[in-house]
């Protein structure tokens, strides 16, 4: 069990940076423009691990912890997650409530990081990310209440691979409704455009980039994959929803699940090319509307009739 | 002998008061006879409960209860009287001494008469006795409040005689209106002429007990007397009044008239209760304070009688409990008057920084006048309350939890408002450091209350139920 | 039986030992000390073998009343609060004698001997086994926790937050002396067994609860009787409030669970109005938390949301013993009863470490406060691990009680018909925002209050408080650590509390199928503990490699950045608060100084207590008006005086004689 | 027959009482009345009893009550009720409407025993309703106190019904109690004059909340 723990978290580490230089290759080929290579993040965490450290002396040791805790507790979050054929190594009852508890530590430590620089603009940022993610934290437990609902079981893995196919045929638009609130969730939580922009680093106008203002060589280095492995985990989750695959051979699985995840990376790249940021007072709406969404999906699984 | 200890030393001991010169042999006089007095008292307890002196005098369980307790708080009032009278007054209290003497007597004459007029006589005596206790100040308001309080009550006794008078119309068959008569013969009373004579004698010993419509000289009655002199009326003399109102009620059960009274006396109940609540909350004088907790300490006793059953047994253990806890809280009243020279709440602050002893007992009387649980009040409030909800008379308990939680707001604003806080530390401050005489009292009355409130003696609980059963009780 | 006794007894003499011997301060504390300790170490003992052995015992106190006997009893419901009492009150004890060791001549006996007899009268409230003994324990905790409150009694914001605790309480009161009356003249005595085997019709079992709700929601806290909390805390010293709001507010909801116990069966609504009381007051106590700058206030807050997760996990165990559930009820009730105990700790370790940085700060506004985490090492990083476990982030014990909350509340949904379905959706998805929000708040807490520069001048000389304040808290926190990583013991313990609750027996599978699931949680924390442990391993080695420089924290090139310019609390909770403003009518005053020459300007943002201020100050005002009008009865002429009785008497000879 | 006229007279001079504003002819009438009183036991059961009682009652009620009201009254100088609480016309006509009230109701109330006059119950109500609207309407502390006394000569006729049954002691013990109230509240009424300069309850108000 120890082995098939280190074999998944070992493919997470690998293939997460590979989605961002997707990402990135899509924005640049609608932009008209060559764009970085594809293993442009790898040679940018490789970079930063090869630099020094800058301290600033207000900070305690909690500004070092940050970046370290908030990587390893995403990389802890994937082995509850099926990657394909690959089964998740651990599965048990409430593991959704872990999945959902580690983000919030990651995120908590992050959030008193930044407040810890001392320094304005950490401050925004984290206190935007705060508010931001108490709503996206509910949307995420509906969209799981609509999919207990559907599995009749609270086992991350079985809720994915149960009867997904069947419930699709009978549920459809319902698990459609949660997958595009979770879509919305997920921009928000890593931080991708219509929410936050990664690419400036104004700090009045960002969110995530805000936070980690501070940070250089190995902590921004952690970060930066930390973000990536979020992306990847998070990423994996939706495919697992929206494409039926799993009862397919095991070949076709492989093929289906890292296709979706390429697709996802593309699709990410086009909203992010024809998307401008909104406005930071339009972020709460941008949010509640999911919730709607989420909520109409699981009133519509409610009276189909669980 | 015992009979010669209650009812004519207290006599002989006021004649002779007034030829003694000096204050101080005065104040030992009073002391030793009261010490007799509660001596009688014990002595009797062994004796059988019924004990018939001559057709006019002559004890039941109801009277052994409230002669005991009314003793036993003289005797306390009298050690602190001790400590009291030691300021340099000067007129003599030749009167004032006199008067208190001649006081016991008349309460022990009310509790040990079996004939009605007899116990009107003595009622009336007691009104008139204690009216120059109150005008020990000598102030412009003092008088105020004896003329009022002398009117009202005269007024109350009037309206009392008429009603033994009607009383005796209506046993006209039987001639005589001894008590044990009207009691065996009760059936064969007129009943219209017996209803009016109950309702005025409601009114009138209901006026001498301070209930509510008729409730207006207690707040300026307690307000103006001395703080020995407020304690004992309020313990001792309210107790007396309530025998009458328990002797009307003894008759009309007899009489089978139990669904005629109890709502009179219910309705009262309330009204006491309500008039306390309007008048506590925000009060501004901590003995006129007193006076409607007086008040509403009446009307939770005469509720009590109303409901029957086993409301009956906790409105005697209210009785007593009500009349050690007024004791103490009027002493500690006392004590601070002294103090702080002043009976206004605003410039009262601070007592337990200030006088730590009073303060302490500042608070247990506090604990006790509300109901909280060492002391027997709690016992007695919980009990009315569980008769009510079995008799099905939800809106009577409503109202009463309603009006008792208002009046614990005011009490709480009031007293913790006077014991916590800093002292207002005035240039002249005579702090007189507090004298023995003063603190003993209260430390007696406290040791009672707990022992009538937690671990209640076999004696006086056997004797409660005697009492009760007389009205038909547990 | 026996150690509860003693404790009992050692308690009680002590208690006044130490008033007779106030003069002399050394010795009266020492006997407090020893007298405390060994008074909670017995009752501890004696809680924890009825717990393990699973058997209630009872013992008669021969006290001569009225009601006849008195009989106190320990059943594993009673022994599992009477950890957490005993627990809490040696360790705040302990800290509050450090705490006000060095206070000038306030005579410190007194307060010792009114917290001894606030632990006798909670272990009575919780081992009593007849209504008015219960009655006499609770008018007991309410008046010794009254004169705990008013220790700073000088201060008159200090005075009139205990008068409201006084008379919200004693309202309370009087709710619960109807309820228990009611069911004592149904069943026919007041002993709590012989009430147990009266079966209670529906209506009556309705009535009963919502006057048990009244009665039992004063002291938790429930949202709109919960005026008393946010004044009382900051009143109150602090391991006072830490006892407070640890263990007394909690007697509330044990009494709840008692009238459960007795009456089994209740209508469908008692659970569905639990449920959404559990709601508004978790959703309410953190949004309003949030918006409070002052820490023993927030911490306050902080206690009515918990109290609202606990009321969350009670109302759908109800749910589930009601549809006959068994593994939906015991969950419930174990998560709730768990979350009791893990609030105690916690909230005891946060308001310790309050206190002690008022007691080294001079000040419990947030605003004024900042960067003392370097003068303060220990107190930060206590108040670090209180914040993580309240948060319920997963190394903490608060995690495991909300894990269970949750597990219950998704068994309810996958079980029960439609409106149960509802009910529990809803009260997951506040779970989940609660977890959120109260994660926004400690982190501007502790953000705020330790990290940072500080942000007025005069932290400078600030320094750590004594060992004896430091020991209490550290245990306190290991206990956090411990249940968070080990909830093997502490949710059996639960279990066993919680089947007498729900009056069903456990079988050894039953407890494997709710424990299990918490092995495989620790055992991911593990594997969380050796990446973090990699991670770091190699970042020790860069740094030997790398060159390390020291600079000031980037300004975005802003040429004199002050401290003052940090992000405060009240700036960090504002988007929240802005998203839920119209709920907690949140408000700022002042902005941007306007004309040419401005003066000082100033803002000031702050959240309005709506049930306060729109549900309880007026009905108060209306009543003080009303007698104030009625006063003119007494108008002072003796004419009128006569004029009542004589119209009384009319009146009666009508309605009586007519 | 005598009897009838006895009781006639004596509601005649409490209406005179009630129409007076003199405090001097007011204590007179009183007496007269008192004297009128004291004659009716002997017409009702003529007897050694009645004999005793009547000539207790003159010289309690007829001698030394009035000299005490006059020895209270020596030191106050205004002698008459200036302005009462209600005017003399409108207290004179409730007096009328009240014994018009009383007379209806004694009419139906059934008397078990044998009746002397069926004037005797009314009248005494009556005399008890004029006590009554002495007590209230007057701010002179004297006339109150002869309110107060009108009153008990009210309730005294009543004890007239059953003269033969109560036995002496408790007649005299009645007597005794209501002389001792009126000679304490004479010696309030001089400590009122000594304090406030006039014996009016005007500024007897002061106590209030």
């Amino acid at each position: 069990m120890g082995i098939r723990i280190l074999l998944h978290i070992s493919l997470v580490m690998i293939f997460s940076p590979l989605l961002l230089g997707i990402a990135g290759k899509t924005k640049a080929f609608f932009a008209g423009r060559r764009g970085p290579p594809l293993l442009q993040p790898y040679y940018d965490i490789g970079k930063l691990f090869r630099k020094g450290n800058v301290y600033s002396p207000t900070t305690t040791w909690i500004f070092q912890a940050a970046p370290i805790v908030s990587m390893a507790a995403v990389l802890v979050s994937s082995i509850v997650i099926p990657m394909g054929s690959i089964e998740a190594p651990l599965e048990f009852w409430g593991d959704v409530i872990l999945f959902t508890g580690l983000y919030a530590l990651a995120r908590f430590f992050v959030v008193i990081a930044a407040l810890d620089t001392g320094s304005s603009f950490e401050g925004m940022g984290a206190s935007r990310e705060a508010a931001f993610s108490c709503l996206a934290e509910i949307i995420v437990f509906l969209d799981f209440i609509t999919l207990a609902l559907l599995s009749q079981t609270f086992v991350l893995s079985e809720m994915i691979k149960g009867n997904i196919l069947s419930s699709w045929q009978l549920f459809g638009p319902a698990l459609l409704l949660a997958g595009a609130s979770y879509f919305l969730v997920f921009l928000t939580e890593n931080a991708r455009i219509p929410v936050d922009d990664p690419a400036t680093h104004l700090e009045l106008t960002m969110i995530h980039e805000a936070m980690v203002l501070d940070h250089s060589g190995w902590d921004l280095a952690y970060i930066l994959y930390g973000s990536a492995i979020k992306l990847f985990v998070l990423g994996a989750l939706f495919v697992n929803i929206l494409i039926p695959f799993h009862g397919l051979s095991v070949v076709m699985q492989t093929v289906f699940f890292w296709g979706g995840m390429m697709m996802l990376a593309v699709g990410l790249g086009i909203v992010e090319s024809c998307m401008a940021r909104l406005r930071l007072n339009r972020i709460p709406q941008l949010l509640i509307s999911a919730f709607v969404l989420a909520l109409v999906g699981l009133f519509v699984v409610l009276i189909k009739g669980v | 002998m015992e009979l010669f200890l209650l009812l004519e030393l207290p006599f002989v001991m006021a004649v002779v008061i007034f030829i003694v010169p000096q204050d101080g042999l005065r104040k030992n006089f009073l002391f030793l006879t009261s010490f007799l007095h509660v001596f009688a008292i014990i002595s009797l307890w062994q004796r059988p409960h019924d004990l018939q002196f001559n057709s006019f005098l002559g004890f039941d369980a109801l009277s052994r209860l409230i002669l005991s307790f009314i003793s036993i708080l003289f005797f306390v009032v009298s050690i602190y009287l001790i400590g009291f009278l030691k300021e340099k007054r000067k007129r003599s209290n030749r009167i004032f001494i006199g008067c208190l003497l001649c006081l016991l007597a008349a309460m022990t004459l009310v509790t040990m008469s079996r004939h009605m007029g007899l116990l009107w006589i003595a009622i009336a005596s007691t009104t008139l006795l204690s009216a120059p206790l109150i005008h020990y100040y000598r102030t412009a308001q003092s008088i105020e409040a004896v003329w009022k309080y002398l009117l009202i009550s005269s007024l109350g006794i009037a309206l009392g005689l008429l009603g033994t008078l009607f009383l005796a119309i209506s046993a006209a068959p039987i001639q005589t209106i001894f008590l044990e008569d009207i009691l065996s013969h009760a059936d064969v009373l007129s009943p219209s002429w017996l209803k009016l004579s109950v309702i005025f004698l409601l009114v009138g010993y209901g006026t001498k007990m301070g209930l509510a419509p008729m409730h207006t000289w207690k707040p300026d009655t307690y307000g103006e007397a001395p703080a020995p002199v407020g304690a004992l009326m309020s313990g001792s003399l309210t107790g007396c009044a309530f025998l009458a109102v328990f002797r009307v009620a003894q008759i009309c059960f007899h009489a089978h008239l139990q669904e005629f009274v109890s709502p009179v006396l219910i309705l009262l109940g309330i009204l006491s209760l309500g008039a306390a609540a309007i008048f506590i909350l925000g009060q501004k004088d901590f003995n006129r304070m007193l006076g409607y907790s007086s008040v509403e300490h009446m009307g939770i006793l005469v509720l009590g009688l109303g409901l029957g059953g086993g409301a009956i047994w906790a409105s005697l253990f209210h009785a007593v409990n009500n009349a050690f806890a007024k004791g103490l809280i009027f002493l500690v009243s006392g004590n601070l008057y002294r103090s702080y020279r002043s009976k206004r709440i605003e410039n009262i602050q601070g007592v337990i920084h200030r006088l730590p002893a009073t303060g302490i007992f500042l608070i247990l009387g506090f604990m006790a006048i509300t109901g909280f649980p060492p002391f027997g009040i709690f016992y007695s409030e919980l009990l009315i309350l569980k008769e009510a909800i079995t008799d099905r008379r939800y809106m009577v308990a409503v109202f009463y939890l309603l009006f008792l939680s208002v009046i614990f707001f005011g009490y709480a604003k009031i007293i913790l408002g006077m014991a916590l806080g800093k002292p207002p530390d005035q240039a002249r401050q005579d702090t007189r450091k507090e004298n023995f005489f003063m603190i003993m009292p209260l430390v007696i009355l406290v040791i009672i209350l707990i022992f009538t409130g937690i671990f209640v003696p076999d004696s006086l609980y056997h004797l409660i139920d005697d009492a009760s059963s007389l009205l038909g009780g547990r | 039986m026996i150690f509860f006794l003693y404790s009992l007894a050692i308690l009680s003499a002590s208690s006044i030992l130490i008033i007779l011997t106030s003069r002399f301060r050394k010795i009266s504390g020492g006997i407090f000390l020893i007298s405390t300790g060994m008074g909670c170490v017995l009752a501890l003992m004696s809680a924890v073998n009825v717990l393990v052995s699973r058997t209630a015992v009872e013992a008669q106190l021969n006290l001569r009343l009225p009601f006849g006997e008195f009989t106190i009893g320990l059943d594993p419901l009673g022994a599992f609060f009477l950890l957490a009492i005993t627990v809490l009150f040696l360790l705040a004890g302990i800290y509050g004698y450090g705490y006000l060791k060095d206070h000038e001549q306030k005579n410190l006996s007194v307060h010792y001997a009114l917290y001894q007899l606030a632990i006798i009268s909670l272990m009575l409230v919780v081992t009593a086994k007849n209504a008015v003994l219960f009655l006499m324990a609770w008018e007991m905790v309410t008046l010794s926790s009254y004169f705990l409150i008013v220790f700073y009694d000088q201060e008159k914001a200090v005075r009139s937050a205990g008068y409201l605790f006084l008379i919200a309480a004693h309202a309370g009161t009087f709710c619960l002396w109807i309820m228990f009356l009611l069911m004592a003249s149904h069943a026919g005595s007041t002993d709590f067994d012989q009430m147990a085997l009266a079966s209670f019709p529906l209506p009556l079992a309705g009535l009963v609860f919502v006057l048990g709700l009244a009665g039992f929601g004063v002291k938790p806290g429930f949202i709109p009787l919960h005026i008393w909390l946010p004044h009382a805390h900051p009143a109150a010293p602090s391991h006072v409030s830490a006892v407070l709001s640890g263990v007394m507010i909690k007697v509330g909801i044990y009494g709840l669970m008692r009238i459960i116990v007795i009456i089994k069966d209740f209508p469908q609504w008692c659970a569905a109005a639990l449920l959404s009381i559990g709601m508004i007051s978790g959703v309410g106590g953190v949004l309003y938390a949030l918006g409070q700058h002052e820490i023993k206030k927030l911490l306050a807050y902080h206690s009515i949301e918990n109290i609202g997760i606990i009321t969350l996990g009670l109302g759908i165990g109800l749910w589930g013993q009601m549809d006959h559930n068994e593994l939906a009820a015991l969950i419930g009730y174990t998560g709730a009863l768990l979350h009791i105990f893990n609030h105690a700790v916690f909230k005891g370790l946060l308001f310790l470490s309050a206190g002690s940085v008022i007691k080294a700060a001079h000040t419990g506004e947030i605003d004024r406060l900042g960067g003392l985490l370097k003068s303060l090492p220990w107190t930060g990083h206590l108040f670090l691990i209180g914040s993580l476990s309240i948060c319920g982030l997963p190394f903490f014990n608060g995690f495991i009680s909300e894990w269970l909350v949750f597990r219950a509340l998704f068994e309810g949904m996958f079980h029960f018909k439609m409106n149960a379905l509802i009910f529990s959706g809803l009260a997951v998805i506040s779970l989940a925002l609660i977890g959120g929000l109260a994660a926004a708040c400690f982190a501007k807490a502790f953000g705020a209050i330790f990290l940072g520069n500080s942000r007025s001048t005069d932290l400078a000389h600030v320094k750590e408080n004594s060992a004896l304040m430091l020991a209490p808290m550290v245990v306190l926190a290991a206990i956090c650590l411990w249940v968070g990583l080990s909830p093997g013991v502490m949710v059996s313990l639960a279990l066993r509390a919680a089947s007498t609750i729900a009056s069903v027996e456990i079988s050894p599978t039953m407890e494997g199928v709710i424990i299990s699931p918490l092995l495989t949680v620790v055992l991911v924390l593990l594997v969380l503990m050796m990446v973090i442990m990699v991670l770091v391993l190699f970042k020790r080695i860069a740094m030997g490699i790398f060159p390390v420089e020291h600079a000031p924290t980037w300004g975005c090139g802003y040429s004199a950045p002050t401290s003052r310019m940090q992000y405060t609390a009240s700036s960090f909770a504002e988007p929240v608060l802005r998203i839920f403003r119209n709920i907690l009518g949140y408000a700022v005053k002042g902005g941007r100084p306007k004309g040419y020459f401005p003066k000082a300007g100033e803002i000031s943002s702050h959240v309005t207590e709506a049930s306060e201020v729109f549900l309880f100050r007026p009905i108060f005002q209306f009543i003080k008006f009303l007698t104030a009008q009625l006063k003119i009865i007494q108008y002072g002429y003796t004419q009128l005086y006569l004029l009542y009785i004589f119209i009384f008497l009319l009146a009666l000879l009508i309605w009586k004689m007519v | 027959m005598w009897l009838e006229l006895a009781l006639i007279s004596i509601v005649f001079l409490g209406i005179v009482i009630l129409g007076n504003n003199r405090l001097g002819t007011m204590i007179q009438l009183f007496a007269l009345q008192s004297l009128v009183l004291s004659a009716t036991p002997l017409l009702v059961y003529p007897g050694r009893h009645a004999v005793v009682m009547a000539i207790v009652t003159i010289i309690l009620k007829v001698f030394l009550m009035p000299s005490l009201l006059f020895w209270a009254i020596r030191h106050v100088a205004i002698r008459r009720e200036a302005q009462p609480l209600i005017g003399y016309g409108t207290t004179l006509l409730l007096g009328g409407f009240l014994m018009g009230v009383v007379f209806l109701i004694s009419s139906n109330l059934d008397l078990p025993v044998q009746e002397t006059s069926n004037l005797l119950v009314p009248s005494a109500f009556s005399m008890v309703m004029i006590g009554f609207l002495l007590l209230i309407s007057r701010f002179q502390a004297i006339t109150q106190v002869i309110g107060y006394l009108v009153m008990e000569n009210g309730i005294f006729l009543f004890a007239l019904l059953l003269l033969e049954n109560t036995p002496l002691l408790v007649e005299m013990g009645i007597l005794l109690d209501i002389f001792v109230a009126v000679l304490v509240m004479g010696i309030v009424v001089n400590h009122i004059n000594q304090e406030f300069g006039s014996a009016s309850t005007i500024n007897l108000t002061n106590l209030k909340d």
